[in-house]
Order: C-alpha cells, then structure tokens, then sequence
C-alpha cells in the first residue's frame, strides 16, 4: 500500500559504479520488474530501498515518507532473497512467525495470521519441518511465506524463482502474479530471466550497467525498445541486428550480401546504424520475394510449434522464426524476407533507436 | 590400471601405512605400557625388552595420587590432584576468555568492518617465541600480584590462544551467508539482536569445535606454566617434570602414569573435532 | 504522474552501516584491550629494561631500572655473544632439517590417502595423535625411549643383530638428532592432515578431465595437483617454520640444553639466562632482537600469503 | 567411427536405483540428448559411457569392442563438463595443449593445432591469456576447444549451455550444432532443458526415474510422445492434459470432461477409432497449448473461465480454468481474452490419448 520512489540515486563500491542517477516511481498496487543482465545493479536497488545500503546522493522515498537514511526495521518492507534467506536453525513454522515476533504482535494474532499465510501458500503440513529437510519449491514458499506474513508497505523480491527447473518456474510465476493481485500491494521484483518479466510485470524497467534504459509495460518494451541493447536483451530468440550506414536518408548495410530494401529515414542525419528485426518477423521463403536477402539454410532447430531457421547470408547467420515445422534441407539456397513494418532502426553510436518501420519513413 | 597393479598398489599403501602407523604409535604404547608397570621394570637389561608389563600395577597412579605406595620406599610432598585440578580450571576459564573475546571482535571484524589491522595484530601473538616475550610478562605479572594465580594464568592463556578463536570465529563468520542476517534485519531486529538471536544459533558447532580445539591449546601449554606457577596453581606437563627425587633419581612410572592423565583429553578431543582440525591449525586459512 | 509530497519523520536515525560501526566497536573492545595490554606495556617495558643493567636481584623494583641506564650496551654485548648466536645457528639447523623432512614424509602419508580404502578413517585418526599428545609429555616420551638402557637401543640391537649400546641424550650430535626424531615424530601428522586437505581440495573435475585427455597419474600430480597446492605447502611450511623456530618444550624436557650447550636453541638460551643467570635486562635486549627480526620476517610471509590468498580469491570466482 | 550400444546398463548407488536396464544404439556420427529432469539418470548414463563411473551391471560398446572395464583414460572420448573443469592455473594455450603434451606429440605439432583450434574456437586473441581471466562463454568453448584438439571419435557434453545468459545460449545452440557437422563426431549431450533436445539433437532419449522413456527424432517424440511423462515434458508451455472419459453415445464416441462439458470428435478424426481401441473409458485427453481452439461463450467444446493472461512479447499465454480442469492455451495477441470471459475450448489439431492408470499412449 505504497508508492516507492528513488530520485537522483547513485551508489558506488569504491571505484566500480553500483547505479548511477536512477529516477523510478513504483506507485502503489503494481507488479514492477527489474530486469537485467546478471551484475547490472538490479539487486542494488533493491538493497538501497531495503536501507541495507545507503546511497551516495539521491533520495529514497517510501510511502511519501523520506527513507534515505532510516535502518531497514524502520521501512515496513518485506524481502525475499535470492538464496531464499531462511533461518537454517529454524523451522519453517519459526521462520513464519519470526517477523511478527520481532515485531511483538500477540501470540493469538501470530499464530492466526501464520496459519493463513500457511494455508495460502499450501504449506501448512511443513510448518514442522527445519529448511534443510524441504525441497527447492517448497523452501521457496516458505520464504515467500515469511515476506506475506506481515503486512508490509511492499514486497521486495530478488531473483526469488531463479533456482527452481524451468516447469516449476513457468507455474510459480504465474502464482505469484495472481498473489500481488489478491494482496493488492505493490511488488518489486527483479530477474534476469526477460519471459518471466514480461509475463508478469504491470511495468518493467531494463538496466545496464547501474542505469535504467528503458521503463515501460512489456507491450512498449517489446515494440518499442529504446536502444539496441533493450531490443537485444528482451525476446527470444534475440533479434537480428544488421550493421551499416545511414546516408542522405538511404540505409547501406556493411556486408552488400545483407543489403536490405528497408524504408527511409528522412529526417534522420547521416550516421552509422544497425536495423534490427525480429526473428518471428522474418519469412523464410525458396521463391525470390521483393526486398528479400539470398541465404543459404545454416541450421535448423525444430521446436515442435514452431522451429528456428538459422541461415547464412555473407558472413552473417540470421535467425528466423517460423510456425509449424520447418520443410527445409541443409545447405539449402532460400530468400528471407523481413517485415519492414516492423524493423527497429537504431545509431550505432549510443544505440538510440530512431524509427521503426513505417515510422522511421513517415518521419 | 590393470587389477594386479591395482592390487600392488593397495599392498604397498596398506604395507607404508601400517609401518607409519607402528612408528607412530611405539611412543605412545611405551609410555602407556610403562604407566602400568612396576618399579623392577621400568628400565630394562639390554638382553629382554619389556614391551607390556609382566606385572601390570596400578602402584604408579597410586603413588602420584596418594603420595606412596608400597613398591617405593620414598613418599610424595604434592599429589597429583591438585595439579589436576589447577589444569582444569585454568584451561576451562582461559578458553571461556579467549572464546569470548575472540568471538565477539571476530564479529565486529567480519560484520562491520572496524579494526581493519586487528586480524594481523592478533596473529601477530602467534608469531614470537613465548620465551622471547615472557620476561616482561613475567615482570608485570609480579607486579600486579598475578604469579600463581588461576586468573593470572587464565588471563595469560586466554591471550595466547585468542588468535585461534579469533580467527576461526572470522573464518566461520565470513562463511554465514549476508543475506540470512539481512533478512532478520529487514523484518526488525537491530544489529546485536541478529547476532545473537540469529548469527549465534547459526555457528554453535562451529563455536563448539573453537571452544575445544581453544582449550586442548591452553591444556597442553608447559612454558607459560613453568614461569609463571610456583605451587599452587602448578598444572600438570609442569608437575610431571618435576617428578624426581634425590633419592631415587627419574619416576620413570609415576611420570608415565602422570602423562597418559594429561595426554588423553586432547587426544579425545582432538578426535571429535578432527574434522576442523586443518582449519583450526591454520587459522581459518585452509578448510577440509 | 502525481508528485509525491515529501515528509521527513523526525531527525534521521543512525543509518545501518553507521550502527554497524558502533556496535563493531563495542564488540571489538575486548580484543583490542588486550591487545594493548599484551604489547603495549610488556614492549615498553622490554625496551627499557633492555637499556640497564637491572636484575632482580638489585632490590629495586624493575621500573629503578633508569638507575643503571647503560643505553645499548646489552645490544653490543649481544653481538658478540657466541652462546646467543650458536643457540641461534642451532635453531635455524632445527628449522631447515625438520621442516622439509616433515614436509615430504607428510606429503608422502598424504598421496596415500587420497582414494578411499578400507579403514580409511580409522588409520586417519590413529596417524593425527602424535600432535595432540602435548608436548611436554611428548618430551617426556622420547626421553625415556631414548635413554641408554631404553627401547630405542634395544630396538637398534634387535633389528641389526649387534649389540647397540649408543648414549643418545648426554651425546652432543646424538641428542640434537634425538630432538629432531622427536619433533619430526610430532609434527608430520601436521604436516599430513594440511597437505591431505590440500590435495583433496583439488578439483575433483579437473582431474577426471586431465584423465580424459590422457594424463596419466604423474602428469596429473605434477600439472593440475602440485600447482594448485601451492598456496597450501606455503600456509603448512610457515606454520611449521614458525612453530620450529619457537621449539622449547620438547627439547627442554629431554636435554635442558645440554649436554653444555649441545643442544640449546634461543628459547633455551633465554630460559637458561633468566633462570640461571638472572640477567633481566640482558634477556630483554635478546628478547627485542629476536621480537623484531621476526616482525619483519613474519611481515614479509604474511604478505607473500596475502598476495597469494587474494589471487586465490579470483580464482574461485572464474573456478 | 564410432557408434555406441548401450546394453542393459544399470548403475545402483546403495539402495537408489540411478539407471536401470537401459538400452540405447547411439549410431556414428549421430548427435543424441539425453533429457530428462534432475535425478533422472541422465548424467550417470553419460559417466558411465566416459568410465567416470563403472556400471554396477550391462555393457558399454563402441563400434563392437567392449569397453565397459576399460580405465577412463583408455576410452579416447572427449568430455565437457557442465563447470567446464577448465585448469584455471594455466594459459589458454596449455590447457588447449594438454591433451598433446601429455601423449608427447612434438612441441612443433602441437603449436599448429593449439593455433588451429584456438582459430576455430575463436580464442586465438586470448591465446596467452591466464584462463582464469576468461569469461564464461569462452570458458566455454575453451572446454570443448580442449577436448575436441585430442580428435576424440565419441564427444560428451554435460549440460555445457546451462550457465551461459539467455540470449548466447540461442546462439551457442546454432553453433554447437553446427560444429558436430564440422568435426563429424558422435555426440551425446546430457541437458535438462527440452528446448536444446528439440533443437539440437537428431534423437532424443527423453529418460525420467532412471528408465528411457522414449529414443526417437525430436519430432516424433514431440508428435508421438509415448507416454503422459514425455507428453508433459516436451513442449512448453507444456501440453494439456485432462482427465476424462469415452462415451459411447448413439454410435459416436465423445469424450466427458464431467461439469466442463465434452468434445466429440469428427467420423474421420483419428482419434474416434483411439477411443474405440482403448482399454477402459478411463482415459487422459492430451492437446498442445498451441493446438487449443479459443471460441466466444455459447459454441461446442469445454466451457472454461480465463483466468489469466501471460502477454510474452508476440504471443500470450492464456491460462483457463474450468470445472475440475485447467487449461493454457497459446497464441498471438489477437486473441480476444480477458481475465473472468467464459470461452470454448477445443482442439483443433494433434490430440492424443494416454491410459489414466499406466500413462501409455493409446493408439
């Protein structure tokens, strides 16, 4: 039941730079990812908010309230980590009912609101038990548990599904989204993982190296990615990214063999550039096509619904992504075609995008 | 590897450990068999070993513990109770001390980060001959009336062996995962709170393995003893190397029977915890 | 997107890092007080003492010692003192034969213990007890083996079919090398128990990869294991060293220094001059020289180890 | 040259069965996955074809000789381990060297090939550099690079792409791929993940509780998956799977689904004559998520509520629920669902059925 805020944050460990200038309001009641690749200074984000770290300049907000200083016991935020955090010497019931008896709550009310918590998470049989004799799924819930129990401002959580196998993953995600909407609290959650954000994010933010790229819902981010890097780092398989130059309005590609008939960028002033499309934004076709790049089959990756055709072209392998299953043979020479209306155009300096599809054209 | 080399192979490591192992255990066998024999036997003619008593006697725990015995003609001023006695508080009361101390600034070191060159000072106590530091000591201890007393050596030994509780705790410290405290911190307990509601509960075998490994040190001390005990408070290697008598020359036996009482403590002690023995010798350097 | 309306609770708090601060404080008082009282005055005291002919039988309490203040001539004394330097030849000779001889035979011991085998853990235990015998007994052990009408002869006699009659400890060469067996004897377990942990601190992986590539056992103990152990050996040499130069027990129960001087190290010679001689302040010029020229010893390997420990650190990030 | 047969291969650690009677041709030049979830056996099945463990019963074959007593290092295999087991204390060099040095192959020789793979690999920049300063993806190739330099006919690979980050390890999987055409070796790769099976393995040995479940092309065992286990765990999001039971009704056959409702497949739909040959009534109903047909309220089909939508860029998962039954269903993001509609679901491709008691696939 709050909003949190960090305006002008920068954190440095020494020499190396943890987050620079972070600007990110979370207001109240949203599932808000944090993505990015492993390092990026995710985490620390999460730890300045907790009061686990104090940041260099800026200003941590929380509820209205300004946090920047407090220690954490004073932020009403709960947390679940991404080694879970449980108390080894502890049961699972214990570890339930630790924050309520920090937090000297009557005996009747913890053991009401720790049976419920229990039964939510549908581990009421293992309250007896010490972590070390739970699995991985069910160490997970105790921890989520231990987060619900109180009722904090937010929920914080780090990675907290990152060490399950991938189907417990795909079905743990998709409860905890349905959690945050029963609970109606704001969720901050941060993963690397770019299919678990955008499947459950209201919005998600991208960093990289200690700075936010990109804030938006997984819809903008997907289709609108504001530099090379966010149209890189989301979807999968990853785009393909051509190089070249940008010239009076013309795209030339580096490699003439990856000479593509894309659309022209008239207000645009000459720079380098690299267009990227999507590989489900590709057509793989035998037939020459408008606007098509002569290729040859490199691999073929059949996934049941639909399968990967990697083909070379020049020196390039380009992926494609194609419903069904693929008819073609190795080696085989073929013509793909992408989908001008959805190319992303971006400087190769910098990587800001600058159109994407008709739009860079219509200017 | 084919099964004869295989088998070669196993005869020769079976054949060099078994001889290791006799080697190893001749002078402690000898000692222990000696313990129980009596007087007539205590040295022997080159022509016959007496490798286990022909007579076997307990005469020998007998004359330390009651001051005579039948087999000798001489009686003996101090029994070995009190010398027992004197070790057992010592060590335990030295060992509490350093435990403490050493826990409490392994925390302090490990968590906050404060005294930066504590953990090389403190090794540093390891580093010089006792011998070489022990006239001013000594001085000191005069000075403050500290001679013979069991704090006086309690303290002293609870200085010397702090570098192992220390730097153990800190290595076990270090291990304890950040984020199991933060996670106490962030659901409402101050610092000190975590640390002993959370942090302590957490490393009780580890502090259980320091609290031994610390006290079989300050049991098997001898030079500290030996400068700064005159009677009372003499402990046991100390008592034992004074086991001789004008008249009769070394108490072979009494001796023996002496050092089998003090060498089976730590040697229990060190089986229990021999599986943190590498990290305890090196302080906390190497793990196994 | 509203503007969020900014109040601030009271005065701030003490962040969490600044309350880690105090509390690390409190909670390291203890060392560092007695820290400062182990080096503090005792070292005052030993520098000033140094400096005077004071003894305990002047009749003045230590601190009359300004009294007979006589500046370094304790030191200029100590530079031509021949006993002071034989017991110091002495303790190194100690130093250099048993710590590789405990190196190689505990290395040896190690390599056998590297695969498992039947009894396994109970030869494991058995080979450990000769470190935690204390070594005052252990002292006393060796004494009576190595007396003349003792165990060892009549061992000597009955594996070589003469007679063998050797006087070991009132023998100068014999009882130096007596003292060694016995140390030797008590500190290879050391020895052993570090290099085994060293040795099964290899990464098991590497090693099935070096086999998978061909390697044979030499290839692998002299490619992947030896290499990887060196931050080990180092850690098990210094300790040993450290501990064999501070050698006293063991040889003060079997010889007492002798016969004359035969067997005396510095921990002896010091012993023998406070107790003996009674020459406070002499002991304390030799007490500093040795303090100081193992401060700087001991600072040059903890550095060596530091540097090691931290190239290490790097490597179980990559490992 | 080399093929692999696997006969009757069990390993037993105490009591836990790990791999039991397994039977498995591996042909040369093939490149085979063996998958399953952890614990399935997957690993040690691959171990003991290295000789890293000894079979507690049956035999290791390569072409026809022999070779389940043989020492690890006498089998000529190459190995990648899932950490890699890179020497960290050594150059790029001399661990790309090692495999030469140890057989004594003259220093002159072995420069050639150090630089050969060290070119093919693309580390030759990194030549000299001490390992430990590689990252993890040219650890990686390092790792096969180092094994692969020892012309090794039979090449293991234990979960090599599992620590890489998301978007390398598509591009890692083209390029294995690629590889195992170029060294003309066979392959075994053990991995947990369905996804690398599909894409890279020309068979599939899906594995589970140490028995092999299914050997076949990944788009038999993606089309034909004998049982609810390999049902389940190829594909994701993985395939739906219904209790229900076949009704005979004024000579069609329909399957109820109790209070959801019931489906009746076409005259010529294969699947009434599946109904017909089954065993017992008692049946499970298996469709793909992306084989699901979504219709308003009111059609034919099973009446499910949505009660979740995962959006994951191009296409959304939605997830349905009804009387007793769950369903996801897959498709781009023109579907029409939102949270709470009521729709029809149906099949409208593949279905299979498996027996409820055995989990056999019913044909």
């Amino acid at each position: 039941m709050a909003q949190l805020e960090l305006h002008g944050v920068s954190k440095r460990y020494g020499n190396i730079v943890a987050v620079e200038d972070i600007d990110i309001t979370v207001p109240d009641n949203e599932f808000f990812c944090i993505f990015g690749p492993p390092a990026c200074g995710k985490t620390t984000l999460l730890r300045l908010w907790l009061g686990l770290e104090m940041p260099d300049s800026g200003e941590i907000i929380i509820n209205g309230q300004a946090m920047t200083h407090q220690p954490p016991a004073a932020r009403n935020l709960s947390m679940v980590f991404q080694n879970l955090a449980l108390f080894p010497h502890m049961t699972a019931g214990q570890n339930l009912r630790f924050p309520l008896v920090e937090r000297k709550v009557p005996e009747t009310e913890i053991a009401r609101r720790v049976a419920q918590v229990a039964e939510t998470l549908h581990i009421t049989g293992l309250l007896n038990k010490v972590p070390a004799h739970l699995s991985g799924g069910e160490r997970q819930r105790v921890a989520i548990g231990r987060s619900l129990v109180r009722d904090p401002a937010a929920y914080l959580m780090d990675e907290p599904i990152s060490a399950l196998d991938a189907r417990l993953r795909e079905e743990m995600r998709v409860e905890l989204s349905r959690l945050q909407r029963e609970l109606k609290h704001t969720l901050i959650y941060v993963t690397h993982d770019q299919e678990e954000a955008m499947s459950v994010a209201d919005r998600m933010c991208i960093m990289d190296g200690g700075r936010v790229v990109q804030v938006g819902t997984p819809d903008e981010v997907y289709n609108f990615p504001e530099t090379v890097y966010v149209a890189e780092f989301v979807g999968s398989p990853p785009i393909n990214l051509i190089d070249g130059r940008y010239e009076k309005g013309r795209f030339t590609a580096t490699d003439p063999a990856l000479t593509v008939g894309v659309p022209d960028a008239k207000n645009q002033p000459d720079c380098d550039a690299v267009i990227g499309f999507r590989p489900e934004d590709i057509q793989v076709n035998r037939e020459v096509g408008p606007g098509a790049i002569s290729a040859n089959v490199y691999e073929l990756e059949p996934l049941g619904a639909y399968a990967i055709v990697d083909v070379q072209a020049g020196e390039r392998v380009i992926r494609a992504q194609i419903p069904g299953q693929p008819q073609f043979e190795l080696g085989e020479p073929v013509h793909v075609t992408p989908n001008l209306d959805r190319c992303h155009f971006f400087e190769s300096a910098g990587g800001r995008r600058f159109g994407t599809g008709a739009v860079a054209a219509g200017g | 590897m084919t099964a004869t080399n295989r088998l070669w192979f196993e005869a020769m490591r079976y054949t060099l450990i078994v001889a290791a192992l006799i080697i190893f255990l001749i002078p402690i066998a000898w000692m222990a068999t000696l313990a129980f024999k009596p007087v007539a036997e205590w040295t022997t003619a080159i022509s016959e070993i007496t490798w286990l008593p022909k007579n076997p006697t307990l005469g020998n725990f007998e004359f330390i513990f009651t001051g005579e015995t039948d087999e000798v003609v001489i009686t003996l001023p101090n029994t070995a109770t009190r010398p027992i006695f004197a070790s057992l508080v010592v060590a335990s009361l030295s060992t509490l001390l350093a435990v403490v101390v050493g826990t409490l600034g392994a925390y302090g070191v490990s968590r906050f980060g404060v005294g930066k060159n504590l953990p090389l000072s403190v090794l540093q106590l390891r580093l010089f001959p006792p011998m070489a530091v022990m006239i001013p000591v000594m001085m000191m201890w005069s000075y403050l009336a500290l001679v013979d007393t069991f704090w006086g050596l309690s303290l002293i030994y609870g200085i010397v062996t702090l570098p192992f509780s220390f730097w153990l705790m800190k290595t076990f410290f270090d291990e304890v995962p950040r984020e199991i405290e933060e996670a106490a911190l962030v659901e409402g307990c101050s610092q000190w709170r975590v640390f002993y509601r959370v942090t302590i509960p957490m490393v009780k075998a580890p502090l259980a393995t320091t609290v031994l490994f610390v006290f079989i040190l300050n049991w098997s001390d001898y030079i500290i003893a030996l400068l700064l005990t005159r009677k009372d408070w003499v402990t046991i290697p100390v008592y034992m190397n004074s086991l001789n008598t004008a008249m009769t020359g070394e108490m072979y036996g009494a001796k023996a029977a002496m050092g089998l009482i003090a060498a089976i403590p730590p040697v229990v002690l060190g089986i229990i915890i021999q599986k943190h023995l590498v990290r305890g010798l090196t302080f906390g350097a190497l793990k196994q | 997107m509203t503007t969020s309306t900014t109040t601030v609770t009271g005065a701030p708090e003490l962040s969490l890092a600044q309350q880690g601060v105090k509390l690390g404080r409190w909670m390291t008082l203890p060392t560092q007080l007695l820290l400062v009282f182990i080096f503090a005055f005792p070292g005052a005291m030993i520098i000033y003492v140094s400096m005077s002919w004071w003894g305990p039988l002047d009749g003045v309490p230590w601190y009359y010692a300004y009294e007979s203040l006589n500046w370094f001539d304790n030191y200029a004394e100590l530079l031509e003192d021949e006993r002071f330097w034989g017991s110091m030849w002495r303790t190194f000779i100690i130093m250099i034969v048993v710590v590789p001889v405990e190196f190689f035979l505990g290395l040896g011991l190690a390599i056998l213990f590297v695969d498992n085998f039947a009894l396994k853990r109970v030869f494991y235990s058995v080979l450990l007890m000769p470190m935690m015998v204390v070594p005052a007994v252990a002292g006393y052990m060796f004494y009576i083996l190595f007396q003349s009408n003792g165990p060892i002869n009549q061992l000597l006699s009955l594996i070589t079919g003469y007679e063998i009659d050797l006087v070991w400890l009132s023998d100068p060469d014999n009882a130096f090398i007596a003292i060694m067996v016995a140390d030797i004897w008590q500190w290879t377990p050391l020895m052993f128990l570090i290099l085994l942990a060293g040795l099964l601190g290899v990464p098991e992986d590497q090693l099935k990869a070096a086999t998978l590539l061909g390697a044979n056992w030499a290839q692998k103990f002299w490619r992947i294991a030896l290499p990887k152990m060196r931050i080990v050996m180092v850690i098990a040499l210094v300790i040993r060293a450290v501990e064999a130069f501070k050698l006293f027990d063991v040889m003060y129960v079997m010889t007492k220094g002798g016969p004359g001087v035969a067997t005396e190290t510095i921990s002896v010679y010091i012993y023998k001059v406070t107790f003996l001689e009674l020459e406070w302040s002499y002991v304390s010029a030799i007490g500093f020289a040795v303090l100081m020229f193992l401060t700087a010893l001991g600072g040059i390997g903890i550095a060596i180890l530091a540097n090691a420990q931290k190239k290490k650190r790097l490597a179980d990030v990559v490992d | 040259m080399s093929s692999i047969e696997l006969t009757n291969l069990t390993k037993r650690f105490g009591d836990l069965v790990a791999v039991k009677d397994l039977d498995l041709s591996i042909k040369d030049r093939e490149f085979v996955a063996l998958l399953g979830p952890s614990g399935c056996g997957k690993t040690t099945t691959m171990n003991m074809i290295a000789g890293i463990e000894a079979p507690s019963g049956g035999s290791v074959c390569f072409d026809t000789r022999d070779i389940t007593h043989t020492s690890m290092g006498k089998r000529g295999v190459g190995f990648v381990f899932q950490n890699y087991a890179i020497f960290i204390h050594m150059s790029v060099y001399k661990n790309l060297a090692f495999g030469l040095e140890v057989a004594g192959t003259p220093r002159a020789e072995i420069d050639r090939q150090v630089a050969d793979m060290a070119k093919l690999m693309r580390l030759t920049r990194q030549i000299n550099w001490p390992a430990e300063r590689l990252s993890v993806n040219e650890l990686q190739r390092l790792a096969i690079g180092r094994s692969a330099i020892i012309k090794p006919n039979i090449f293991l690979l234990d979960e090599p792409l599992s620590n890489l980050d998301a978007a390398f390890r598509a591009e890692m999987r083209t390029e294995l791929k690629h590889l195992q055409h170029e060294l003309q070796q066979t392959m075994v790769y053990v991995t947990h993940d369905q996804l690398e099976a599909m894409s890279m393995a020309d068979r599939i040995a899906v594995m589970d509780l140490g028995v092999l479940q299914q050997y076949g092309s990944p788009l038999d065992v993606y089309n034909r998956p004998t049982n609810r286990f390999v049902a389940n765990f190829i594909g994701a999001p993985s395939m739906n799977l219904l209790d229900c039971r076949i009704v005979g009704e004024n000579g069609a056959t329909k399957l109820d689904f109790g209070e959801a409702g019931s489906l009746t497949p076409g005259n010529d739909d294969p699947l009434t004559q599946i109904c017909q040959r089954a065993q017992q009534d008692r049946v499970v109903f298996g469709f793909r998520p992306e084989d699901v047909k979504l219709e308003p309220d009111g059609g034919g089909g099973l009446s499910m509520k949505v009660t979740f939508v995962e959006r994951i860029g191009p296409r959304s998962i939605i997830h349905l629920e009804g009387p007793g039954h769950e369903v996801k269903a897959v498709g781009d993001n023109q579907i029409p669902a939102r949270i709470g509609d009521i729709m029809r679901v149906g099949s409208g491709g593949l279905s299979h059925l498996f027996d409820a008691d055995t989990g056999r696939r019913v044909e």
